[in-house]
């Protein structure tokens, strides 16, 4: 029963109001929400773009946009997706909002540098936004030299100033992220009692600081070149366009790890509290996050194979490739031993979580495909890396994603969200997913390239199979856009902690006040500890 | 092993090779796949939550299984390392007595030449069970030479020379893709590759003969460009002969030798002062924007005629 | 979060000291650019460098007084950029050993 | 940088004063790497096109005024030790000390951007500056010249960029000691701006010996 104190209760979100509580809050859960808001708009507006594409691969010779619009349409996917949706995706607003409590500290170390972060998101979203309306990018979204350099007459510097700027977004994210978890855990709260959530976010954010001012640094060059026209990409003054390949995949690669890291932190929380137990190998799984983030950073000349890049660098980035493979391996096999003697429960979340271990799983296998030498020298560029990054991307992380949305939603908004209508969308999503990409692994290994905007009419079955797959998806991704924005006003008002999880985040009211903790909470026992949780009264949602 | 409905045509020596090596890629995954699902579908239906106050034991986990889940997987990626590796490397060797074909890539087209002078755009004809190494470069921007059929892709690079080779071993028409993107009409950078017997290929290559072999061509540019006036063959000019330049190790102004390859003779002639030879002068003018990737070619190929055979047909492979 | 903070303050003595030492190196490293040490001449430029640099970072930087945590950053980034360099270069100077062109 | 009027300048967020300081120096730190990974790839750029133009980049480099270059990195070095000295004023809780050393480091970063000013002009009146109109005469190869000035200027610029908000950190710095807000016990600023300050030296001893001082010797 909900008594009328309850309800008066001061939180985070009613504490003050005015769009200038929101827009100069320091208070890391509303910004997190303001994250929410801003990726969630990226991602419909690349969705939209993804839409087109889909639409135009139904017939060979296409007939809806023109060549160059095409091209506009999948290097703005790729941008608005990337820069602006995956990689802020879950750090910046699930990590945001509950790295801090997970670890019991009442912010994250600096929170106007978190504010000034989500501005440098808008304002570099702005820039690309602007591009896009102006008139479009249409290099892709590697941005190879010389053709972002010298050859494309479309609006590479905005867009390229807005993932410069948004790269900053993310840098000072990871700064945060790191210096909280080092300086600002609560008594008791050790390393090794720390959520893998909090462990993937911590991996994620040393990615982020490392990386990212390669990537800024590269835009910097592809700046001037374009600009000054300085020589060092083009081969016409002795540069090589192939040193850009080097520097973009030196972030880009890791970036990936940026993408998947947090979600695989999201599915240790989901698979454990689901099914009540401890992550089997705890440890494992800790330090697995930590050696992706690591060898993470070894492996980028696998993009390089064809490039004209030297035989000897090719193997020696094959072989350590497959390292990356192995801590993959080891969370997924821990994941699925973590059910073993459970108690499981298909409660939304949980089900996402099914979907990102099987998606995960697909992803990653075929990633050792495109990590052998002979087999991506057939493969890349074509569809079948399309379909691989897409397992990892949109199989792995926005199920995660999804996952992690459905399961703290409760707490970050104090409303439960609909379970039937949540838990179709799981399905829906999972289907559509794989009717879109599993036809693409076959698109991609009898030979359809990648970013055509028409092909052989021989490939036309799957492409067609693809784009039902995607209209299917589609629905599936707007259905949690319209019943979370319903639940805001009509969902079930949700307790304190509705799964009966342990994390500290838990512990406190939802939604939390202001300071996260009425009085900072002192830490005695493991992570993913439930003996203590399931005594007490467990309301069911 | 034969092919699997979804693998494209074999038509090259590599293509069984790239196959072979998916199917075992294949059978891992699928393996694994099968695991993984099969265990989560098992564990959620047998261990499903009973009563919502049920707590299971705790477990911790286990030392052997971990070891045992780390060395298994790594043992097979070691596999498929080594696997693709060898095959990779077998890609990257052109055989010394393959045939030459020069390919040139701009915005959208391939353009083709072959040694007997024929040139072709965005067709390729060339005789089955010859080994056919092709060196190409590109005009403007990264294009890439992808023949799904032969499992062969390279990039082509402006500013530089790249080599792949294949060796066909079906007669038929394959498709040819550009597969780096290069601008807005990627998608129509496309061709075919005509594979025939070698007597109709001899026949298609004497019928409407255009003219000149491609070194011909060269030594008329040579001509054209008044190369000729400082390159004399009895090193009486003022810049170095050119006759059996070609395969041999240059000494260099300042010390140090540079293999006379391809790559050495287009830069030479595009930015000749990048490498002085010993004992001349910086005084050759620069060819860039003068003559095409293509007169390039035609210039290199030239040079190459005036070096003894087997140099020229090894074509640097050592 | 125990770790003590109060500031152990140099002489002024020390940081005089550094700042000759720094002045000097700047002088040699200058003076041996103008001798001939062949492949040395970067070994020599870059060394020098390296120390000025570890003289900035222990005294004017404080690392000598600073956490474990610290030095860990400090030799994490080092490390990061040896990593970018390195590797990059494993392409560039193997390049055209099989003699292919592009391989 | 915090900029409490109340005497005591802990935030909400920390516990104590020691672990907001301790976190604001992990935090600049971490900062510090992102900036040695963003110049680092320059250097890599560097790195590679010395390997493949080295006789170009010798003369080019050589074209250099080695004296300048040498003559500001004193400056520079000269800059870090009144910084490093006014730290230590605030440590001691000295508050003219920190005025008048950093209004020293101030002055010193003013001189070098003003040579590093001269030296840029210079390259423009001899056509070094890549572009349509560059020439450098020392050597026949006009690319790889261009790409040694086109990493010059791109480096020495954003350090000098670097070096603009220093100056900017460093103004930001007197008028807050003028206004008494540190002391012994809350330097923190003072500590951070002064790390950042000395990383950026730390860039220059590097571009120095880079951009000025190897292969000097094969110049012709």
């Amino acid at each position: 029963m909900i008594t009328a104190a309850e309800q008066t209760r001061v939180d985070y979100l009613n504490e003050s109001y005015g769009i200038k509580s929101w827009l100069l809050t320091k208070d890391h859960k509303r910004i997190g929400l303001l994250y929410l808001a801003t990726i969630t708009l990226f991602f419909f507006l690349g969705g939209a773009f993804a839409t087109l594409i889909r639409v135009e691969l139904l017939t060979p010779q296409g007939g809806l946009v023109s060549s160059e619009t095409y091209n506009k349409l999948f290097t703005m996917h790729g941008v608005a997706m990337i820069f602006f949706f995956l990689i802020p995706s879950i750090p910046a607003t699930l990590g945001n909002f509950f790295l801090p409590m997970m670890i019991g500290a009442r912010d994250l170390a600096f929170p106007r540098i978190n504010l000034l972060s989500w501005y440098l998101l808008v304002i570099g979203g702005l820039f690309a936004l602007f591009a896009m309306l102006a008139g479009g990018v249409d290099t892709g979204w590697t941005f190879y030299t010389p053709y972002s350099t010298t050859y494309s007459n479309s609006w590479v510097i905005a867009t390229a100033v807005g993932i410069f700027i948004a790269g900053f977004s993310s840098i000072l994210t990871g700064l945060n992220f790191i210096v909280t978890v080092h300086r600002m855990r609560a008594p008791g709260m050790t390393w090794f009692r720390l959520p893998l959530f909090v462990w993937s976010n911590y991996a994620t954010a040393l990615i982020q600081v490392l990386g990212t001012p390669v990537l800024a640094v590269t835009i910097v060059l592809v700046f001037c070149e374009r600009f000054f026209h300085i020589g060092i990409f083009d081969p016409a003054l002795g540069g090589d366009p192939v040193l850009f390949q080097h520097l973009f995949w030196f972030y880009s690669h890791p970036a990936v790890y940026i993408m998947v890291l947090p979600a695989m932190g999201v599915i240790s929380e989901l698979v454990s509290v689901f099914s009540r137990k401890q992550v089997f190998g705890y440890h494992f799984v800790a330090f697995s996050s930590m050696a992706i983030a690591v060898l993470g950073f070894l492996v980028w000349g696998h993009h390089l194979f064809v490039s004209t890049q030297s035989v000897y660098a090719g193997m020696v980035f094959s072989f350590l490739s497959y390292f990356v493979a192995i801590p993959s391996a080891i969370k997924v096999f821990n994941w699925t031993a973590t059910l073993y003697k459970g108690s499981i429960s298909y409660a939304t979340p949980m089900l996402y979580a099914f979907g990102f271990v099987g998606l995960f799983t697909i992803g990653g296998l075929t990633g050792l495909f495109v990590a052998s030498l002979g087999i991506d020298v057939h493969v890349t560029d074509t569809y079948f890396v399309v379909a691989h990054f897409h397992y990892i991307m949109v199989g792995g992380t926005i199920m995660a994603y999804l996952g992690g949305l459905h399961y703290w939603w409760p707490k970050m908004t104090g409303r439960m969200y609909p379970e039937l209508w949540a838990r179709l969308s799981a399905l829906v999503i999972f289907l559509g997913f794989n009717l879109t990409f599993f036809p693409q692994f076959i698109l991609g290994y009898l030979g359809m390239p990648r970013r055509y905007h028409n092909y052989p009419p021989e490939f036309q079955v799957l492409h067609v199979l693809s784009t039902a797959g995607a209209s299917v998806l589609a629905v599936g991704y707007l259905m949690p856009m319209i019943y979370f924005i319903w639940s805001l006003r009509y969902g079930k008002l949700a307790p304190a902690n509705p799964w009966g999880a342990s994390g500290l985040e838990w512990k406190t009211p939802s939604p939390p006040p202001l300071h996260n903790f009425d009085e900072t909470p002192v830490v005695t026992q493991e992570a993913y500890d439930y003996s203590g949780v399931i005594g007490e009264e467990i309301e069911v949602g | 092993m034969g092919r699997l409905p979804f693998t494209p045509e074999q038509a090259s020596t590599f293509a069984p090779d790239v196959d072979h090596l998916l199917y075992f890629l294949l059978a891992v995954t699928v393996f694994f796949t099968l695991l993984i699902f099969g265990a989560i579908f098992y564990f959620a239906v047998r261990y499903r939550r009973r009563s919502e106050r049920e707590l299971p034991h705790a477990s911790h986990g286990g030392m052997a299984l971990e070891i045992l889940w780390t060395v298994i997987p790594f043992g097979l990626t070691m596999v498929m390392f080594t696997w693709g590796a060898d095959i990779f490397f077998r890609e990257s060797r052109p055989p010394a007595d393959a045939m030459q074909i020069y390919v040139v890539g701009k915005q959208w087209m391939w353009k083709l030449e072959h040694m007997e002078g024929k040139r072709e755009i965005n067709e390729l004809h060339i005789p089955l069970g010859r080994p056919i190494k092709l060196t190409m470069t590109s005009e403007d921007v990264i294009h890439s030479f992808f023949v799904p059929a032969f499992r062969t892709k390279q990039d082509v690079v402006p500013g530089k020379y790249s080599v792949t080779w294949f060796q066909p071993t079906k007669t038929g028409k394959f498709h040819l893709f550009c597969a780096e993107y290069c601008g807005t009409n990627h998608s129509h950078m496309i061709g075919y590759v005509y594979v025939m017997d070698p007597a109709d290929y001899a026949n298609w290559l004497r019928g409407n003969q255009t003219g000149a072999s491609l070194a011909d061509t060269g030594a008329k540019l040579f001509q054209d460009l008044a190369c000729s006036n400082c390159h004399k063959a009895d090193n009486s000019g003022r810049c170095p002969s050119l006759t059996n330049l070609f395969g041999s190790a240059v000494k260099l102004a300042g010390g140090g030798t540079v293999k006379a390859d391809e790559g050495y003779l287009r830069e030479s002639i595009l930015q000749p002062n990048a490498k002085i030879v010993a004992g001349y002068q910086a005084v050759m003018p620069t060819f860039q924007g003068l003559v095409t990737e293509e007169g390039v070619l035609q210039l290199v190929e030239y040079i190459k005629s005036l070096a003894p055979q087997p140099a020229a047909a090894a074509g640097g492979a050592h | 979060m125990s770790e003590h903070t109060e500031h152990q303050v140099d002489s002024a003595l020390t940081y005089v000291l550094v700042f000759l030492g720094l002045i000097a190196l700047t002088v040699i490293t200058t003076a041996v650019a103008f001798v001939d040490l062949g492949p040395f001449s970067v070994v020599a430029a870059l060394a020098i460098a390296t120390c000025k640099m570890l003289l900035v970072a222990l005294f004017f930087m404080h690392v000598r007084h600073s956490t474990r945590l610290t030095r860990l950053v400090m030799a994490g980034g080092l490390l990061w950029l040896a990593i970018l360099i390195f590797l990059t270069l494993g392409d560039f100077m193997t390049r055209g050993v099989v003699g292919i062109p592009g391989r | 940088m915090a900029s409490h009027s109340e005497s005591l300048a802990l935030r909400e967020q920390f516990d104590t004063e020691a672990q907001q300081k301790e976190a604001s120096t992990l935090g600049m730190w971490i900062f510090l790497i992102t900036e040695v990974m963003f110049f680092g790839g320059m250097f890599l750029a560097y790195t590679v096109y010395r390997s493949w133009y080295p006789h170009v980049f010798a003369v080019a480099s050589s074209s250099l005024n080695v004296y300048i270059g040498a003559a500001n990195t004193v400056v520079l070095l000269c800059s870090s030790f009144t910084m490093v000295m006014a730290v230590r004023a605030a440590q001691l809780g000295k508050r003219n000390a920190i005025i008048w050393f950093l209004i020293l480091t101030l002055v010193l970063g003013g001189v070098f951007l003003g040579v590093k000013a001269y030296e840029w002009n210079e390259k423009f009146v001899e056509h070094h500056v890549p572009g349509a109109g560059f020439h450098f005469e020392g050597v026949p190869q006009q690319g790889p010249a261009q790409i040694f000035f086109s990493l010059y200027f791109a480096m020495t610029g954003l350090h000098a960029m670097h070096m603009v908000v220093g100056v900017g950190l460093l103004i930001f710095l007197i008028v807050e000691t003028r206004k008494g807000k540190y002391s012994a016990s809350y330097m923190t600023p003072v500590d951070l701006i002064g790390l950042y300050w000395h990383f950026v030296d730390i860039i220059w001893i590097f571009l120095f010996p880079l951009l000025y001082l190897i292969d000097r010797h094969l110049k012709t």
